[in-house]
This record gives C-alpha cells, structure tokens and sequence, in this order.
C-alpha cells in the first residue's frame, strides 16, 4: 500500500495541470466554471485542443488515438481537467459511440467515424431513451425495417441531451420485433440528423434552459453500413457502453471544483460576525462534504485499479450514484451560501446561477440510469440479492 | 386546539382557491417561465377584491382584522396553484405599517400600492439583527446611505419599507418610488420617512417577518401538497416495465415518507398560524415552523422530481416548478440553518417545547 | 383554529399534572425517569394508583372503569403522565387486550377479566409473533385444537414482552388450518401462564437485559371460555387492537422529557469554552430535535381529532412511524453528549445507560409493526398505493 | 496510489485472521456478555506473540518498525471477528512511549504491560487541547493533582499515560500502578514521570491519538464488513410472506446504500492508514477518516439491526453486537461532530483536499 505518486505520475500530474491551464483559454474556462448553459463552439474548441496533443480520447485504442495509461493515470488526468474548468470531450463522442465502434464498428466505420468523432467534427447524440420506457430502456419501440440497402427507422426518442447541435445521433431500434426477449431484437443504428425525416424538438427544463430534446423518425431512410456490429445484438453494446467505465463516472473533480468554490463564496459573504465561513454549521456542513468527496475519490481509485474493461461494472453503480449524491449536495450548498442573493435569477453571477444550477443537477440522479436502478444493479450484482 | 376552520374561513378559503385557479401558470409544449415570476398587476387585484391584502391588520387600521390564520389559508391556496405573488413580502411591508399607524396602509390593502421590505443586502448574509444601511436625521427629515437588495418585486414597487442602523438600534424607513439597479436599491442621502424608532425596530421588524414566515410556510404547504399528489399519482398511472410504478416498493415506501413530512409540515404551518395570529412576536414558533416546512419542503420537492423520473425535470410538467418554489421558500426569509442557529441560541430558556399552553 | 387550551382542558391539564406530579411517589417517578430494565412492582403500584383514580383505562367503556374524554384530553393524560415520569397502565393490559374483550368478549369474560385487567391484578402479555413469521405476522403456525369443552394449543411465540412477569397471554391461534387464506382460522384465545404445559424461556437483548421471551405451548389445555369472540375470527380482532389508537401510538411525552434530559446533561459536561449547550453543532441539533419533536405532537393533536375509533387507522401508521424515529435519535444524541463517559457500561448513572438504552430502543421500529410495515400502511391504506 | 497489500502484509492479515477467529466471542442460546469487553489476558498473550503490539514503532525502539497501514489490517480481523481488546488504546499509549524513548514500550510489545492513556476525564467533553489534571515539579520529580476516566481497561492497566497541564503547555506522563475508584483515576499529588514536556506534548499526544483513530476506524472497518455481509446474507435465505426477504425491493435498496457506505469507509480507512503510517501528524486526514467512518458505522449498525428485524436485537445473535461496537467506536477519541467542527475551523488552510500528493 502506498499512497503517494510514484516520481512518474507525479511528473505525468504536472503535465496535465501545466496543459490544461496554459493551452485552454482562460475565458473559456471561467465561462465553464461559471455554469449555465453550456456554449457548443466551447466544447468544439476544448476537445480539438485536446485532440490535437492527443489528449481528447485516451482511453481509446491506441491506434485512433488513444493512450495506454493507468487507471491512475486516467483518473489523474479528468481531476487536473475537471480542476481547470476544462469542458470534458463531449461524452457522447468520447465515451459512449467511440468506444462502441472502436470495439464494435467494421474498420470501414472506424476510419471512417472514429477521427472526426475524437475531433468532434461530428457531434453525436444519444438515441435511446423513448417517452413510454423511463428506467425500462429496453421496451423500446422505434423501429427499423430492412428495406433493400436501407434501414427504414420510425419512432421517437427523448431526453436527448444537446441533440440540437448534432450532427449525428446513435441510437437503438428494433429490428426484431418478434424476438422472445425485449433486449433481444436491437440494433444500434448511426443516423445523420441531416437526413430527411429526422426532426428535433427541445424540451425546456426547469431551471430554462434547453438541454435536452426529443427526435422524430418519420420514414428515416439509414444506408445499412450505418449498422454498427451485427443485428439484433444492439443491446449488447449499449451495456458495453453503460458499463464502459469506472473512471470518470463520478464527476469527482467537478464536485471538488464546485466545493472549493463553496468555499470562496462563504467567504465572500458577509456576516454580523465575519463571514458565512465562520459559521459554524455551514463550516461543518463544507467539512463533512470534504470529507464524503475524498471517500469517494479514494473510491474511485481504489476500484478502479480493479477494473474489468469492457464489461458492465457494478462498481461504477456505485461511483455513478454517490457522485450524482454529493455533486447534489455540493450544488444545494451553494444555494445556501447564496442566501437571499440567489432568490434572484437571470443574471450570470454566482448567486443568480446557484438555484437554477441546483435544479438543473436534480437530474443527476435520473439520467444515465436512475439511482434507484444504480441500486439495483449493486444489490443484484455485486450482493447477489435477486428480487 | 382546534385546527378545524370555520364558515367563514371556508369561503375566504374557497374564493382563493378559485382565484388561484384562474390565475394558474399554464404549462404544456412550449417554453414557460420558470424561476421567481414578475409582479402580475392582475393576480393583486384580484387578490386586492377578496381583502386577502388586509387580512391580518386591524380594522381602524385600514385592516380587515382577521389574522394571520386566515393569511395561511390564502397563502396556502396560492402555493398549490403555484401562483407566485408578493404576498408574503407585502405583507411584512403591511405590518410595519400598521404598527406605524401609516396612512399607506390602505392603498396598501387595496392594492393600489405596492409595498415590499428591503431586508437583503449586496454581499452580506441574512440578517434582522443589523443593516448596514445607515439611517440619519430627526423628526420628518431623514435620509438613507446604503444599499439593499436583491429586493423583490423591484420592478413593481411603489414604496420600500427599510430596516436601517440609526441613533439607538434598528429603526424602520419608508421610501417612495424607490429606484433600482439589477435589483438592487442604493441610497445615497435618500430621503425616508421615520415608520417606526429604534426603541421598537427591532421587535416590529421581527413581528413583520414573523406574518411573513407564516405565508411563505402556508405557501410551501400548498405547493408540498400539490407535488405529493401529482407524485402519487404518477405512480398510480405511469406504468414502466409493464406495470405502473406503484408496483416497485422503493417508490411506495418513500411516497409514505414523503406524505409523513407533508403531514409534519400541515400541522406545524397551522399551529404556527395560529400561535403568530395570537402573538405575533412569538419568533421561536415561527422559526421552529420554518425549520420544519424547511426540511420538509426540501424533502418533497427533491423526491417529487426524483420519483417521476426525467419528465419531473421539465418545465412543461408542473411538479418542477413546485421544487423551484419550494427551495426559493427555504431560503427566504432566513433558511433552515439561520433559524436552527437562532433556535439553538436560546436552548436554555425552557425545558419543554409546550404546544398545550 | 384556536391554538389554546379551553377553560376546561387547561384546568384538566393541571389536574392530571397534580395528579401524577403529587399522587405517584418521587422515587418510583425517578427510577422510571433513569431507565434500564423496568422494576414489576413499580408498573404494578403506579397503575393501582391510577386505577384508583380511575385513571388506568380512560379509553375503554365507562362502565369498565373508562372516562368519556375527547381525543384532546386523553392526549393531555398522556403527555402529563410522561411528563411527570410516571409507568404507563401497562400496554397489554389497558391498550391490547383490555379493548378487545370490551369490544367482543362476552358478558361474563368482561365481568371476569376487565376489573383485574385495569388493576393489574392479571399482567398480560402478547402472544402474537412466531419465530419464522416476522412481519408476516399471520402466517403463525400455533394451533388449537378443540377438544371437548377444551382447546389444545402447541407452538410457539416469541418476542413476549415482560412475558416473564406475567399471569395470563393473550394469544393468536389457528384454529381452522384449512381456511382458504392465511389471515382466516385464526382466534383469540386467553391462557393462564400456570397452565401445564406453558413455558417461557428469556431472551436477552443486545443492551444485556431480559425484555422479551420466548413462550412455548405444549398440549396446552385451555377451557373454551377462554376464546374472546367468535371462533376463526381472531385476525379481526388483532387488527382492531393493532389499529385501535392514534393517541398514544407515538410516545410524545417521554420523547420530549427525554430531550429535556438531553439538554440538561449537555449543560452538565463542561468542554474547553463551557459546557455541551454552548457548542453550536450539538445545540443546532437539539433545537433541530424540539421542531420535529413539536411537529410530531402537533400532528398527534390534529389527527386525534379525526380519530375512526375502532378501526385499523393508517394516520396511526404516520405516528408510529416518526414516532419511533425520534425516539431514536433523541436517544442517540444522548450517547453524543455521554460521549466517552458513555464507552463505559454498568451503573446507573446517565452516562452509563445512554449506550444500552439507545440500542435497546431501535426496537422501536421494529417491535409492534416495523417501520417498513408502517409506510406499506401509509402507502397503501391512505395513498392508495397498491403494490 | 495504491491500495494493494503484499506477501508479508498478508501473512499478517492471515495469522490475526486465525488468531481473531479463535478468539472470537461465542453467541448462542443463553446469556453473553455484552457491551464493553474486559481485558482478556490470553487474546492479549497471542497479539503479541503475532507482534501485533509493536507494528507501528521503530524497531530501535523496541518495536517491530511496520507502520499504521499493519495496526490497519490487524485491527480489522479483530473487528471482523468481533474481538474487542486494548488494542487501539495500548498503540496511543505506546506512540507516546516511543516518541519518549521510554525503556518501557518494549514490556508494551512484548505484553507483559498494560499501558492505556487515560484521555477522558469526569464531567467533561472530549477536548485534546486542555487538562483539568496538574503537574508540578522538575527533572524526575512531578507530581499530579486531578481525576481522567473513565479509562479505559481500568481494571487491568499496569500504567497510564495522562496528558496535564504543566508551565509552558500540555506535557504527557506516565503513571505506574494507577488505582481506579469505578474507573475513574484521581490523582492527589501522585507521583509521576514526564515522557514529553509542554513544548512537544500536544504534538505527541495528536501523532499516538491519530493512530488510536485508524486503529479504531479499522476496527470499524472490519465490523462494518461483518454485519454487512450478515445482512446481505440473511436477506438471501430468510422468508417471509412465503418469499426470500430479498424479494423485497425497499430492503435491496436499503442494502446497496450499505453496501455503498462500506465501500467508501473502506477506501478512507485504508489510505488514512497510509498517510498516518506516512506523516502520523495528518490530523486532518485522520479526523476525515473518523468523520467518514463514523457515518458509515452508523448507518450500516443501525440499518444491520432493522434489516434482520427481532433477531438482530438478541444477544444471541452477532449483528446487534457489532452494532454496539460500531457505537462505541463513533465515540471514541472524538465523535463525528467534534472531528467534523475540528475541520470547520480549519478550512481556509486548503482550496481542495488533494490525496494525490
């Protein structure tokens, strides 16, 4: 057991700090760090710097672009990442298709898809959540219909988050509706939102903003080397996907970031008797959140030392629900830090973003799989406890 | 202790709820507003007709001389329609007045004027102990150096009740047509007039908060009572996985919780009605309530949109605005940690809470 | 609304706070006071006190010794009698069995039982739990079969309260094990502790004392005019008595003379700045505590004045609920303020039972309807929510 | 970073394992002892013939020159096992020896003494900063005037290490052959030898409590596992309703959440025992690590009782009695409230907490 870096991660540390904090512009982080909406020519901007030093998909293979570093490593480089107010690599690209195809796609797709993807010069989508499944993704019923050369695709899906500045989405239909099981019958279809018949509506959500949006197929027609992997086997990949990965599934460095700004907000605010710092029950409250986010980092670095690659991971269950917990936490924090002040919306200071922000974060714990079925996987999966 | 309501409180109660009815947020495709909502000069007259304005002032004073027992039914009914006002704050505003003898009083209750206290100020915590406005003068003459803020309504407001440091304590100021800047109100040598001295500031001050405490709480109960509802009943109707989600015990077991804080908060929002309609001053009661409807509110709003899942997080479904208000309630009018810390300071005054008194 | 007591209620008020405060001795009150495995003879001298007074059994039928008061006084009664620390008319007796055989005993088991019932000539206990049932409670396996003008019970129960202080159990037994569901066939029957065949074996608790037993039924022979009401009927009755009350389900009074206690100890250990009191944390808690506390009475008075007297009441379900929760975390802040006085074990000071008492009461939420048992009650009964 | 353990930390685990298993406490039908556990020789013999008792100090000192990361893993098999001794209690004792160079650590290691610091004293909270007990004197010669307890393992402590106010700080002392009235020592111009004086003493006395805190958080740590792995499994095979309780979705929810705050204790526990083996004067991490480990405890002891229902309050029965342990533990060498307003006060002395340093 050793709790220090070794001299190499802690030299590979220095090196992604000094990167991220000289080679991404300064606006561009404090506007990340401020919150709200996010800006699209940001997260273009971020991920092709990245790119560009071939720091936007290391965990891919190494022949498209990836690095072949630790879990450490890894982790090592999203917390200096997430410390500077970097925009991460847009998930859907980074995370989610890249990896699919890269595992999954034919070599015809991966040269074809995986460089712009790395370099976000396509912005992909997620297609998978409809409006009558919720936590039951795999009721689906958009469906795609062999029809020559072509996949034929009808349905809806929701939640779609950024969906209005994508280029692509990527999305599961039923191409087997008459298969013994729900999850069997799936395929996983890469559709250009260009395509005649795809429409695209945005959903507000409470705090005003636009994030997320439903897609309309009406009669889209996919050329069928869009299919990624072999048909039917859809579902398959979409748990690769879910389960990627335990490093960075709990937005740790974010939560810190968000926490040590906290800080500096109770500092700023003035009371009869100094500052908000002073007090004592929101000075304990700052303490003991401190002392949750360091268990869960611990957590997530000693997990993922004993990753399974590849293979849908309960302990990322674990990660994903009790960071979506003190990611909540820290958020209402700061609406109490900004007291009075953040009864006011509308305005881009900390205090008028900290409500709304708070709000927005409630669907930390819905999206990417509820924390009820984040539970539910670990009680299953990791305890055994079948129901 | 009685917490039936009578005839006439029924037909104030029922008028409300008609009116909120009326003046409901409609939500549906599309985007709405969501956040704090501007003053809505239609929504005060209304309210203004059914003498839901002078409800807890006396009547020699231009008052209705009911109580604050009937301000928590009215406010209550608005909360569940999510109707947002400046009720609560004009009615802080409202007792100053009253305990002033002002002649604003009554364009006040008929709502030809719009009065709102400016207690928060640019920077500083909550506070009714100090202001770092500054308040000098003497008699009819008096200015304000300082600022406050954010204050709500600002757009609306035609007068601004001003706690400010004078010779002596906390003295209470009224100001006319105040002007504002993103909300905030700065005075630099402003002329006021003298509401209340700094013998007595402080206690009609705490006085004034306390009626508002009673409105915002009433306020969350309704909105509490509206997001439980449409929660249970989300999970009687919205089948997932082939059966509705009232199938899946986790959801059930915590819908009873949410229902055990919504019962809490009901109790504690009349008992405290009823303890500030009989002593307004009662600032413990009023704080223990908060701390309650606090903690409650907080409880229901996150677990209303969590037990519905993504289209709780839209703001063409209404239980997100619920939460919304819910937590803007939390932290007005001091938050659950500022009223616990007040609490807490005066532990040793009794030995009991007694309610049977 | 009106928040004060009448005329009437006040004066009873005082009253009952005379009574108890001058009639129960002070040195009965503090042993009751400090906690620990209750003394028998002190349960038995407080409830004659009171029986003499007519006092014990306020809520049962006039002519048995009831009083006509509303929901409001009884409350009252209550929360003096806590207040004043004085033993409850024991549970079994007053609130268990006392009702049922006033509501479907017989003339004769009235005029038998109910006198020496109220007086605690008879102590009774419950035998309702069976060790493989847990919150299944209806799926008990103890029989009895007629024979004669005799029934002849085998089994077992378990979790008996003061089972070993008692003269006479009050029992549910299948009397029809071929009844088409599991909650029919089932009665009530009364069984002397003495009879042949009867035998109780102690259980000790995790806080080292002896609060529950084991009872077992060997060829018990018990006269058939000991079954209360009709045959195959005894689910009925339970549920009545489980259901019977809102007032009193939630031990108000002794919660809040609990946290009184609280404060008075944290004013008692002295720390580097003064005492317990003083510090912000602890004193932010206790504040915390008396709201919720008063919540929960509040709630107690407003329900009560809904009561559906007599049957299975759901509101009773809320109470119970937080009841037992408060009851807890009183109970553990009083470990807090003991803190490493309270490591040690074994006398009777304060300090010392802070430990085993907060143990011994998470039964509270277990015993007498579990607190999952309680919110499935909620969910179903008042919320509609039916699994 | 990393949290794996090699062959000679294993043969360790291993052999406490066996030893723990040995002396595990016998539950069954009949009374058990509960509560807090009196010394047992024999347990104690075997600790230190696996030189359990030396791990953390130099081995010029006596000691067997291993670190807090081995108190670790011993102190979890005994947890695990359900063994309490004076473990964590004699490394306090033992770290306070071992910064004095005192001759007498190696009679702690080796068993033949029974060295306990006496930190509690009647009447007062939890505090490290002051003593009410006195010293005076110079050189050789000191005197105490003043009561500690309860200590712990009163009845057969040999010495004890009593940290009191001296000229120019808090100096610690050793004790020999103490007398205890109800565990309460009281010292009456009782002789007594200094092992660090004022300069060093508060120093000192956080470096030996900060390893009391991972022994007793491992120790925790090990209950934790226990109890947890109890509850799981009593959910597989016992029925209820005619059906596994695992059936039941709101008791796997509830055991995941367990399962979640035994995961992060567990992470937390065995890098504070890394960075105390690194720098035993990270008073930070170590009160992080009780503040951690303290809610973890409690949660998983109170949720183990309610989840095995009636069972899990009999003495019969395991659960309940790492409930009582993990009770204890919280409470020992400082509660969450006072590590967690400890770190309140000094939270301007870092932006982040950073473990990768």
């Amino acid at each position: 057991m050793q709790h220090r870096l070794s001299p190499d991660d802690a030299a590979f540390q220095q090196k992604m700090r000094e990167f991220f904090t000289s080679k991404v512009p300064q606006d561009l982080r404090d506007r990340w760090a401020a919150g709200g909406e996010p800006d699209p020519d940001d997260i273009r901007t971020a991920q092709r710097i990245l790119n560009a030093e071939g720091l936007a998909v290391p965990h891919w293979p190494v022949e498209y672009g990836g690095s072949d570093w630790s879990m450490l490593q890894r982790h090592i480089y999203l917390q200096e990442m997430q410390a500077a107010s970097v925009p991460p690599p847009l998930a859907f690209n980074a995370n989610m298709v890249g990896p699919v195809i890269a595992a999954f796609g034919s070599t015809e797709q991966k040269d074809r898809f995986l460089p712009p993807t790395a370099n976000l010069d396509i912005w992909w989508c997620q297609g998978f959540s409809e409006p009558d499944a919720g936590s039951d993704l795999a009721s689906l019923r958009t469906t795609a219909v062999r029809d020559g050369d072509e996949w034929v695709v009808n349905g809806q899906k929701t939640w779609t988050t950024l969906g209005q500045h994508a280029d692509w989405i990527f999305a599961l239909v039923r191409t087997d509706p008459d298969a013994p099981k729900k999850q069997m019958g799936i395929s996983f279809l890469l559709i250009e939102m260009s395509t005649p018949g795809v429409d695209i509506r945005p959903i507000q959500l409470i705090d005003g903003g636009h994030e997320v949006n439903e897609v309309f197929f009406d009669n889209v027609r996919v050329p069928a080397d869009q299919l990624v992997g072999e048909v039917n086997k859809g579902w398959d990949y979409a748990k690769f996907l879910l389960g990627n990965e335990r490093v960075g599934v709990a937005p740790v460095g974010s939560i810190k970031r968000k926490l040590a700004e906290a800080k500096e907000h109770a500092g700023s605010v003035q009371t009869d008797t100094g500052t908000l710092l002073d007090d004592p029950l929101l000075a304990a409250r700052i303490a003991e959140l401190e002392a949750q986010v360091m268990a869960l980092e611990l957590t997530v670095l000693r997990v993922a030392a004993n990753s399974r690659e590849g293979k849908p991971d309960p302990a990322s269950s674990t990660l994903k629900l009790r960071g979506s917990q003190l990611q909540q936490d820290v958020l209402e924090l700061i609406v109490d830090i900004a007291g009075p002040a953040g009864l006011a919306w509308g305005d881009d200071s900390w205090t008028g973003l900290a409500a709304p922000t708070y709000l927005n974060f409630r669907k930390a714990s819905i999206y990417g799989g509820s924390n009820e079925v984040q539970r539910q996987v670990i009680s299953s999966g990791i305890l055994g406890l079948k129901g | 202790m009685d917490f039936s309501i009578d005839s006439e409180q029924k037909a104030l109660r029922d008028a409300v709820r008609e009116l909120a009815a009326r003046r409901a947020p409609q939500h549906g495709e599309g985007d709405v507003p969501v956040g704090p909502a501007p003053h809505d000069p239609d929504t005060w007259s209304a309210l203004a007709e059914v003498g839901a304005l002078g409800l807890p002032f006396a009547e020699d004073a231009g008052g209705l001389g009911a109580s604050a027992v009937e301000v928590s039914l009215v406010a209550t009914e608005l909360g569940h329609a999510g109707v947002q006002t400046a009720y609560a704050d004009a009615l802080v505003a409202g007792s100053v007045l009253a305990a002033a003898s002002s002649d604003l009083l009554s364009s006040l209750v008929d709502g030809s004027a719009l009065v709102v206290p400016a207690l928060a100020e640019p920077g500083r915590g909550w506070s009714l102990a100090s202001s770092s406005v500054h308040a000098s003068g003497s008699g009819d003459s008096w200015t304000l150096t300082g600022s406050k803020g954010p204050v709500p309504y600002a757009d609306a407001a035609t007068h601004l009740v001003v706690p400010a440091a004078a010779d002596g304590g906390l003295a209470l100021f009224l100001v006319e047509a105040p002007s504002f800047a993103d909300g905030i109100a700065t005075f630099d040598g402003s002329a006021a007039t003298q509401l209340v001295g700094p013998a007595d500031g402080a206690t009609a001050l705490a006085a004034a908060v306390n009626l508002g405490i009673i409105a915002v709480c009433s306020e969350a109960l309704g909105a509490m009572d509206a997001a439980s509802t449409m929660t249970f009943d989300y999970l009687k109707t919205r089948k997932q996985f082939g059966v509705p989600l009232m199938t899946f015990q986790t959801l059930t077991q915590r819908a009873a919780d949410m229902y055990v804080s919504l019962e809490l908060a009901r109790s504690t929002t009349l008992f405290a009605a009823m303890a500030i309609a009989d002593d307004p001053g009662d600032s413990a009661t009023a704080s223990r309530a908060k701390v309650v409807v606090g903690q409650s509110g907080r409880h229901i709003g996150q677990e209303a949109i969590q037990l519905h899942g993504g289209i709780g997080m839209t703001a063409e479904y209404a239980v997100g605005h619920f939460t919304t208000r819910l937590t803007a309630i939390e932290r007005t009018y001091g938050d659950t940690r500022q009223h616990l810390a007040s609490l807490a300071s005066s532990l040793s005054d009794h030995d009991q809470v007694d309610v049977l008194a």
